[in-house]
């Protein structure tokens, strides 16, 4: 940690970067601190707490600005960063990635191909939370798990906290915004909502990497989470991505394989 | 055809332009009868067809959907249709996980030859349909803000 | 070097020379061959035509005592029971098949064993490492005969050129002999009909000893039981089918090797032979 | 709001017998949106379009809707008549009452209501419809032949003769290709060469056609009639401005034992060297990797005896570009070695040739004068064994398919042995006799039945050599499998036809698509056989799969029309159904964030990367941009977008969305 702040506060100081994304204590759990100078850098922590995944700010233009910048990444913010590059959302020139790895060394990367390498150690395990509520709906019969969603469903009320926390959700217009045709209706209601989050669902096949952040931000604690990373677990496999490690090329549902399954097809 | 008071499922079948739409010319033009309750919309190729637009057809009242495109190696744009098988195999795990009736989605492969098979697709999906009874189950809910008259059981 | 060893029935009668000969040379080259406890006969050659299940279950339980045994490699000098084997191995990558055999043997079995014959083992040894012990050059002009089950087939041993094998030639190169080029090196000696039609063993087995001394080979080596037994029990059923009999013996490549490395005629098991070895 | 004209058509009686005509006419006229609303015997008839021109003008129309037969049969014609009538044509759209209505219906309430649903769809859809303009591309009249074997050749004088100008590349220092290297041809037995040297120094002397020999393509950029290809020109260290082509410099020349690829390897040829004697263009080129100079930076032999100082010892590869609107891929084949198959020996066996080298064997410009010699000793085979399907119809060689020459070759090569050695015994192992083709079965009737060739059908096991003879294993499979041992003097081996070494690669140059064996990928296997998917680029010849003489050539003039077509006009105008992204005014420019998953999607390349500049050209945005000329408009890229920024004209999602919920919303 202390080896990060003063990395941090050299980099600023050198004008290596402008801003050091990174946490710091907050009043409940860490929280993101956006350092632009040296003296703040003496904030910067990063532990097992730090799971908030920050990949979602290096996309915001208004925010990072035009100069080079830095984040300190733990592994699921590392994940979204690689997935964020092969979608040209980043460039090497622009992002320098902190991280401190397991012996608690500070560990820089220059270039993406490092990140990917260092990503690879980690496997990718469901929490006892997701084994929990995952290994419940599995077990329940359709009709069940029909009913389960529609009663989360009657709770949200899109105010779209899911959307700004997902790093992946970067779009400058989203679907949900588009008005003709009115794809999917404002207003919420169980199926409008259902709509959205099949929707955000299929927009995320092999893109999520199964931070959570969306359902860590539901203030209405529907677990989405879960959807899109039953969907990684369930397809990435299948379509032979594995989960967590972008390809360099495309995605999960932007190429095929000539013996994809077929059996439901008449 | 059928006697009046027998559920009549409302079906829409999504196909591509080259291979099934031209089947199902094929199973016109040999005269080959199917039940009316299938309308066709016309897409340049099964890779064109929207998931969302599935989805909406369920909301807005039908219940059942058929989609339908060129057997794989045959699209008229080479991998169109491999894209989309790879689509439907995402859409069918992510519906099944939200508890949707994925078996009211039929999918099929219909070549601009198989005008039989297009007319027997039609028939058997209907049958399938008439025997899931109404997609009231989804329907119900969807009614709810979207129409008036929410029921509590849904 | 510590090595699993599965010698299989033959080695154990009919050719009892060659598993002295395996024994001896792995003395010399300081091998430590450990036998496979309580093994069984591995099914060869009629089994796997009559009953799938037993012709599966055999093998694969001689691999798993071998893998109880915590053995990792296992050396089968006998190239049916190598064969079979190795076929296990690759028929039990199917789950249902090995599900059931690991019900039948009632003990599990990993699949994990490295099975190789003979020659692979004595490439693993090296070569340099053999040259360096010859003491008396097998200076001799010998055919190398690989036959069926050694090489084939091929997409699953995975070993030498199926067409044209050269493991053994090079073995022979080593210890100072000259192999020849010639043309019956795989051809069947008809060892699966050694017993019911010997006159069809006699006929096959002639050919290839014909062109292996129209070549001017004073012997025949051989890495596989089978062969060695029908080349040369069977000489006098086979001199009769030709023109004028061939009196070259047949012997094991690791006899071969043994006389090169000055192991005794007794060790080896030469005098065992029915065509004398008189090289 | 919309002013829609709807025309029902009772096609006689295919819809009417049906579907209640009338009725359905009707109530489509209470729709909203709809200004008028009829029902006609034959809307196709000059009467019933005359309605229609008609009823645009009266009523001022916005959209049309015929409701009739399938729009895959009369949409053209409806839409010529709106267009007459000064509407745009892509503002009318095809109700299909008849193929998916009346005739696969009973008549009854629910036909009719269907046909009125049906109908109601597409008024729905045409109320989102926008004017299209049907896109023109203009096109460069030149094409790239790339290969000068006979398929180049041909294609190259077609084109040439329409008047278009051609660029004909060949990878080797002359044209001629696997022709040039064929003794007799089947099923005539004319020379070769004597038909095909004309056509080799008909494409030298063509005003119309630049020929690059030792010349490869370097990369091709660009789409359907604006092709951009970079020509990497080897450097062939002789200038062939000042060469007279005399030829001294190859007598001289010391190193003289290099195989030539020309005699298949039965001949040898010298480092400064001309492939054969009728080579065009007929000068020599340096093999670099052969040649003293190069090797150890002495020698220049050449550059002494040569009169007129032609030799450029430091002369490097050249690239240059060329503007080209079409491309026709000739690349041909290539046959396996025998040293690929080792039952026959891993080719360590003199005397076991390919079909090949048994070409050049009996070619009067062979090694051996057209004389069939054992290339070991050069004696006179005896006995000779041919084994066709060496190779192909194998799967456990990697090669499944049929060559479809060899087994009019293999014919062609035992009755040129029969010819040639007299009393010589010649025996053909072959699986079956394939001789489709004109004459073709009668020629192998007479190599079997005049020339005495024997045939055996089966398959050889092994051949190997025994004090100087070839020892044939086969198998006899019409004398019940009975083994067959012949003891032959030579065998030749009728070795698959594989794809060209490097196919591979300039497919993927040309973004073209091929099959698992690296043969160039057709368009269509029946109705698209010379196209690629790639909208611009043919094929012609044996780079496609296998094939003889006859079939190339035909092949290769097909390419040539559609290369001419293509050039018939100065525009290309193509269907407006194509993809575009959409552009809004600053700051947002598009709601394209630039993701490109649409790219790696897109079957055909279309997906361009487009900078957003700001007026002090700082790079804004980098968006996706639709290429026009090379979209096909599948959408697969449309479903793909997740913002919803690329639709497809024809088929938008206002379009669709609006047809579907027309069907359920009531």
């Amino acid at each position: 940690m202390k080896k990060l702040r003063e990395r941090a506060a050299a980099l600023l100081d050198e004008g290596a970067v402008s801003l050091v994304i990174g946490y710091e204590e907050g009043t409940k759990r860490p929280r993101p601190l956006f350092c632009r100078n040296s003296e703040n850098a003496g904030k910067l922590i990063f532990d097992s707490r730090c799971f908030h995944n920050l990949a979602v700010y290096v996309t915001k233009k208004e925010l990072v600005g035009k100069e080079r910048f830095a984040v300190t990444a733990p592994i699921s913010t590392l994940r979204s960063i690689l997935q964020l590059y092969v979608e040209n959302q980043l460039s090497e020139e622009k992002l320098l990635v902190l991280t401190v790895d397991l012996s608690g060394e500070l560990v820089e990367f220059v270039t993406f191909e490092e990140i990917s390498a260092y990503v690879a150690q980690f496997e990718m395990k469901r929490g006892e939370r997701e084994q929990e509520m995952l290994t419940k709906i599995e077990g329940m019969t359709r009709e069940e798990r029909w009913k389960f969603w529609m009663g989360e469903m009657s709770h949200c009320f899109k105010c779209y906290a899911c959307r700004s926390a997902c790093p992946l959700c970067y779009c400058t217009k989203c679907v949900v915004e588009v008005n003709r045709p009115q794809w999917i209706n404002p207003w919420p209601s169980p199926i409008s909502n259902m709509e959205w989050h099949v929707n955000r669902a299929m927009h995320m096949v092999g893109r999520c990497t199964a931070c959570g952040a969306c359902g860590d931000a539901c203030p209405v604690g529907i677990p989405i989470d879960l959807i899109t990373r039953k969907m990684m677990e369930d397809l990435a496999p299948e379509f032979g991505f594995v989960p967590g490690q972008p390809a360099k090329q495309g995605n999960a549902l932007s190429s095929w394989k000539l013996d994809d399954r077929e059996q439901f097809i008449r | 055809m059928s006697n009046s008071n027998e559920f009549e499922p409302k079906i829409i079948a999504f196909v591509c332009n080259w291979c099934t739409y031209a089947g199902a010319d094929l199973t016109g033009t040999s005269r080959l009868k199917y039940a009316t309750n299938v309308k066709i919309v016309r897409f340049p190729c099964t890779g064109r067809i929207d998931f969302l637009l599935l989805l909406k057809s369920f909301a807005q009242g039908a219940d059942g959907v058929i989609v339908s495109g060129c057997h794989p190696n045959d699209c008229h744009y080479t991998s169109g249709n491999f894209h989309a098988r790879r689509r439907w195999i995402a859409f069918r795990t992510v519906l099944d996980l939200m508890g949707v009736d994925i078996r009211r989605i039929q999918y099929s492969w219909v070549s601009a030859a198989e005008g039989s098979k297009w007319a027997d697709l039609v028939n058997n999906t209907v049958a399938d349909i008439r025997a899931l009874g109404p997609y009231t189950e989804y329907q119900k809910v969807a009614d709810y803000l979207e129409k008036e008259g929410f029921d509590e059981e849904a | 070097m510590k090595i699993g060893y599965y010698p299989g029935c033959s080695l154990t009668g009919s050719s009892r020379e060659y598993n002295e000969s395996v024994v001896a040379l792995a003395k010399v080259l300081e091998i430590e061959l450990v036998e496979i406890k309580d093994w069984n006969c591995c099914g060869a050659t009629a089994a796997h035509v009559m009953n799938e299940e037993l012709s599966l279950s055999l093998p694969a339980r001689i691999m798993a005592i071998a893998e109880e045994q915590g053995l990792s490699e296992v050396v089968v000098p006998c190239a049916a029971c190598y064969n079979r084997l190795k076929m296990t191995q690759h028929d039990l990558e199917d789950d249902a098949k090995r599900t059931r055999v690991v019900e039948v043997l009632k003990m599990p079995y990993q699949g994990s064993l490295k099975i190789i014959n003979v020659l692979q083992m004595l490439e693993a040894y090296g070569s340099e490492n053999i040259k360096a012990r010859v003491t008396h050059p097998f200076a001799h002009k010998v055919a190398c005969y690989y036959g069926c089950l050694l090489v084939r087939p091929h997409s699953i041993l995975q070993f030498d050129r199926v067409e044209d094998p050269q493991s053994m030639d090079s073995l022979i190169r080593v210890i100072g002999g000259n192999s020849l080029d010639w043309a019956f090196k795989t051809e069947c000696c008809g060892a699966g009909f050694s017993v019911s039609r010997t006159d069809l063993v006699a006929k096959l087995s002639g050919n290839i000893l014909k062109d292996a001394s129209d070549r001017g080979a004073e012997a025949l080596i051989v890495a596989c039981p089978m062969c060695q037994s029908n080349l040369d029990m069977r000489r006098g059923a086979i001199n009769k089918t030709l023109a004028q009999p061939i009196d070259i013996p047949v012997i094991y490549i690791t006899q071969a090797i043994g006389m090169a490395l000055g192991v005794g005629a007794l060790e080896l098991g030469l005098k065992r032979h029915f065509v004398n070895v008189e090289l | 709001m919309s002013k829609i004209g709807v025309f029902i058509c009772h096609c006689g009686e295919n819809i009417s017998a049906t579907v209640d005509v009338e009725r359905v006419a009707r109530e489509i006229g209470g729709m909203e949106g709809v200004a008028h609303a009829i029902d006609y015997k034959y809307m196709c008839s000059d009467p019933g379009q005359t309605f229609i021109k008609e009823a645009v003008k009266k009523y001022g129309l916005d959209g049309v809707v015929v409701g009739a037969c399938s729009p895959r049969m009369h949409e053209p014609t409806f839409r010529r008549a709106c267009a007459e009538a000064g509407l745009n044509p892509y503002l009318c759209e095809m109700a299909n009452l008849r193929e998916h209505c009346s005739w696969v219906h009973e008549k009854s309430e629910e036909t009719t209501e269907k046909a009125i649903d049906l109908v109601k769809m597409l008024v729905e859809k045409v109320k989102k419809d926008k004017p299209l303009e049907s896109i023109k591309v203009p096109v460069t009249k030149r094409a790239l032949v790339i290969g000068g074997g006979i398929a180049g050749i041909q294609a190259s004088l077609d084109i040439a003769n329409t008047g278009h100008k051609v660029i004909l590349i060949e990878r080797d220092p002359s044209i001629g290709g696997h022709m040039s290297q064929l003794s007799e041809t089947f099923p005539t037995l004319d020379c070769s060469q004597c038909i095909l040297t004309p056509r080799m120094v008909e494409v030298a002397q063509h005003p119309n056609i630049k020929l690059y020999t030792y010349a490869e393509l370097e990369s091709l950029e660009g789409f359907i009639g604006n092709f951009k290809a970079r020509i990497r020109l080897k450097a062939k260290s002789v200038n062939y401005s000042t060469c007279t082509g005399c030829g001294a410099c190859i007598q001289k020349c010391p190193v003289k034992k290099i195989p030539s690829e020309f005699n298949a390897g039965l001949g040898t040829r010298t480092a400064i060297y001309v492939p054969f004697p009728q080579a065009v263009p007929n000068k020599p080129v340096i093999d670099r990797v052969n040649c003293n100079y190069y090797k150890r930076g002495a020698c220049k032999i050449c550059e002494k005896t040569c009169q007129v100082g032609s030799i450029e010892w430091d002369k490097e590869d050249e690239i240059i570009t060329e503007e080209v609107g079409a491309v026709v891929l000739a690349t041909g084949f290539d046959v396996k070695g025998a040293d690929f198959f080792p039952e026959y020996g891993y080719g360590k066996f003199k005397d076991v040739l390919t079909g090949l080298q048994f070409e050049r064997l009996a070619s009067a410009s062979g090694p051996t004068f057209g004389e069939i010699r054992r290339p070991s000793d050069g004696a006179i085979p005896k006995k000779i064994v041919f084994i066709a399907c060496a190779g192909s119809r194998d799967p456990a060689k990697g090669i499944p398919y049929c060559s479809k020459i060899c087994c009019m070759y293999t014919a062609k090569h035992a009755m040129l042995y029969q010819h040639k050695v007299h009393g010589g015994e010649s025996t053909v192992f072959y699986m079956d006799i394939r001789a489709g083709g004109k004459n073709y079965e009668e020629f192998v009737r007479r190599a079997i039945e005049e020339d005495t060739v024997n045939y055996v059908r089966g398959r050889v096991a092994r051949v190997y050599e025994k004090n100087g003879k070839l020892i044939v294993k086969g198998v006899d499979t019409l004398l019940g499998g009975q083994q067959v041992e012949i003891e032959a003097d030579m065998v030749v081996l009728a070795t698959a036809g594989v794809a060209n070494c490097g196919s591979e690669q300039l497919a993927q140059k040309l973004h073209v698509s091929y099959d698992p064996y690296h043969f160039f990928a057709e368009a269509h296997p029946k109705l698209k056989p010379v196209e690629t998917n790639t909208a611009g680029i043919f094929l012609a010849g044996a780079c496609q799969a296998p094939k003889d003489i006859p079939e190339t050539v035909g092949m290769a003039s097909g390419a040539a029309v559609k290369v001419a077509a293509l050039f018939s006009n100065d525009e290309l105008v193509r269907e407006p159904v194509v993809a575009v992204v959409n552009r809004l005014a600053p700051p947002l420019y598009s709601t394209c964030v630039g993701c490109f998953m649409c790219e790696t999607a897109c079957p055909y390349n279309a997906i361009e990367h487009e900078e957003i500049k700001g007026r002090d050209g700082s790079l804004i945005r980098t968006i996706a941009r639709v290429n026009e000329g090379l979209c096909q408009g599948c959408g697969t890229c449309v479903a793909f977008c997740r913002s919803k920024s690329i639709d497809i004209q024809g088929y938008t999602n206002e379009q669709v969305y609006a047809e579907v919920m027309s069907l359920l919303n009531d």
